[in-house]
């Protein structure tokens, strides 16, 4: 804020000390309010009457000079004020002047009833404010329970099955038992059965010695486990078949193949 | 451990037993407890309701009393004993002015947007303020406005109430001379009537205000 | 500290207000209240022993009482209401799968020991399975089976025939169209004994047991 004694502008000092002591009395600081309608809610009170009898006219007028007195005093007014200072200017044209019937809009009587309005609604609620902060506040005037007991939050779980369930639960092992092993193995498995089948077609055809691998049948060389269920199988199938005296079967070295003939008939035959 | 709650087979038990329950549960709570709460946790077949009425008249003048805060109940000290808890005194945050005055704007113009608040105050209002009061839990949102932007509205919490010792919102202290001086009126300024009248706007604040005040 | 200097005037309020007084003191606070700070808190010449006392005397049989805890002064909930300060919640599940198997396992089996329900489901059989069957009251412990290890048995209780409606375990539905179709046929592994029958005493169980697994 500017000391008008220290300013070096002349028309600071026009003022007297009378009208500075005067008009900080009734500004004393412009931050103490909280907006125009603060402004004049306060500025009503010193008419001393009921809002509703209130002069708007006589209230604008106040503001007015106020404002005017803070400009002088170059307080830093923040736009609002002024915005109220010429919106209220207006108010009291309209107020002083015969209505004009060629004008549209509201009259000056209905802007300054709603002014007054919105005075006695802000009054209103700080009335009821301090209403509300006066009463008997919990925790101040009253207490809650001081020793609290927290509700444990059990979770029960109950666990329940029907008699179908049970039959069903049942049925699915006993099923599994005697199913399973099939519907297992059938996929990677060959059995010698299986093996000893197809190397009864084949045998008739090799009249000289053949890798044992050879009769593996297609698809199950491709991977690890069914070539090693089918070898497996199919070298018992052909040691059931040297056993039956079809086949002779012979291996030249360690780990070297297995090779398998037709055995030449007692006959002479081959 | 007694499994009262499934044992619809038995009787509900005594009314002077569910006093005796209601009391416990309701001490045992720092924070009111709804009646639905207390039916859940009592025995099948309780009539809590019932139980707080006599309860209640039980307390009567008593240093405890039981209250009665919307649908829930809670045990409070007796606000002529407050001289003799210095010690369990809590430091409430002091609220600013504009604080104050927003919450109450909030409180009897409930639901109220923002752009109503600031309208009644005259000044904008600082996002922080109405933080600090949602913070405290005596303020929350509300249902958003039916009108153009949909905008949020505040209403005062259950907490609210219990801290001012209000039963409901209607409780709030000249509400109802407020209410005829026709001061918790919407009313627009003069010169904006026809933009309002447009959309059914008003009716539907008034409406809403009315729902949640009577 | 009380400053008495100033109550000395004023005669000690009544009995009636004592009672009022302690009785928000041991509400509100947040630890038991000693009979010294009773005195520091209350005005001059009140005589709190005195109130407790008749206090006391108010809360017996109540939800509350107010209890002694060394030399200070508490309310506390009534023992017996302990169970309304748990909140319990009943979900109700399936059983799983492996339960409902072991489960039935030992109904058309009883007396089953574990080996015999792991040899029957072909998988190991978790202690916590058989665990919850017990727990829910569903099975529990046979006599233990006289063969070398003496292995404990399991069997169906009274209430697992309750929860399926059934009167012994002999009427399970579908027992006999199971055994018409193969299904109840128990392999033992080669080179066990098909059964035990070495003790009398065991009579009931086998021939209940023999019944299943004929």
């Amino acid at each position: 804020m500017s000391d008008p004694d220290f300013d070096t502008d002349g028309e600071s000092t026009v003022l007297s000390v009378s009208d500075r002591v005067a008009a900080e009395a009734l500004i004393v600081d412009v931050g103490a309010y909280e907006g125009p309608l603060d402004l004049l809610l306060t500025l009503s009170r010193t008419q001393k009457v009921d809002l509703r009898q209130i002069s708007i006219l006589a209230l604008a007028e106040q503001y007015l000079a106020f404002v005017d007195k803070a400009k002088e005093l170059r307080l830093e007014l923040a736009a609002d004020y002024l915005v109220m200072a010429a919106w209220l200017a207006f108010l009291k044209s309209r107020l002083l002047l015969p209505p004009d019937p060629q004008e549209d809009g509201p009259s000056g009587e209905e802007l300054a009833a709603h002014l007054a309005f919105q005075l006695e609604r802000l009054a209103a609620m700080r009335d009821v404010a301090a209403k509300l902060m006066g009463r008997d506040q919990l925790g101040r005037d009253f207490f809650a329970r001081g020793i609290t007991e927290d509700v444990q939050r059990v979770r029960k779980i109950t666990y329940t099955a029907s008699l179908l369930d049970l039959m069903q639960g049942y049925a699915r092992i006993r099923t599994k038992d005697d199913f399973r092993p099939f519907v297992m193995d059938r996929e990677a498995v060959m059995t010698m059965e299986q093996a000893l089948d197809r190397m009864r077609g084949m045998i008739g055809f090799a009249g000289d010695w053949t890798d044992l691998s050879s009769y593996l049948p297609d698809g199950w060389n491709s991977d690890s486990v069914r070539t090693r269920s089918s070898t497996a199988a199919t070298f018992a199938a052909s040691l059931e078949l040297v056993k039956e005296g079809k086949i002779e079967i012979r291996q030249g070295d360690m780990f070297a193949p297995i090779q398998v003939r037709k055995r030449a008939d007692p006959d002479g035959k081959t | 451990m007694a499994k009262p709650e499934n044992d619809s087979l038995f009787e509900a038990p005594p009314m002077g037993e569910q006093e005796r329950m209601v009391e416990a549960i309701l001490f045992a709570s720092a924070d009111p407890v709804s009646l639905k709460e207390l039916i859940g946790r009592m025995p099948h077949g309780s009539d809590p309701a019932e139980a707080i009425v006599y309860l209640r008249k039980k307390y009567e003048g008593r240093g405890v009393h039981l209250v009665k805060i919307e649908d829930a109940y809670a045990f409070r000290t007796a606000p002529d004993l407050g001289f003799l808890m210095q010690k369990e005194t809590v430091e409430v945050r002091k609220l600013s002015r504009a604080a104050i005055e927003t919450l109450a704007i909030v409180a009897y113009h409930q639901p109220v947007t923002r752009a109503e608040i600031e309208e009644i105050r005259g000044v904008s209002v600082s996002r922080g303020t109405i933080d600090q009061l949602i913070d405290m839990e005596w303020v929350r949102f509300g249902r958003r406005r039916m009108t153009p932007g949909r905008p949020a509205t505040f209403v005062v919490t259950q907490e609210f109430l219990d801290h001012f010792g209000l039963e409901n919102s209607r409780d709030l202290p000249g509400l109802k001379e407020l209410r005829a001086a026709g001061l918790l009126e919407n009313r627009p300024p003069p010169g904006t009537e026809v933009l309002d009248d447009e959309d059914d706007a008003d009716d539907d604040q008034v409406e809403m205000f009315e729902e949640g005040t009577e």
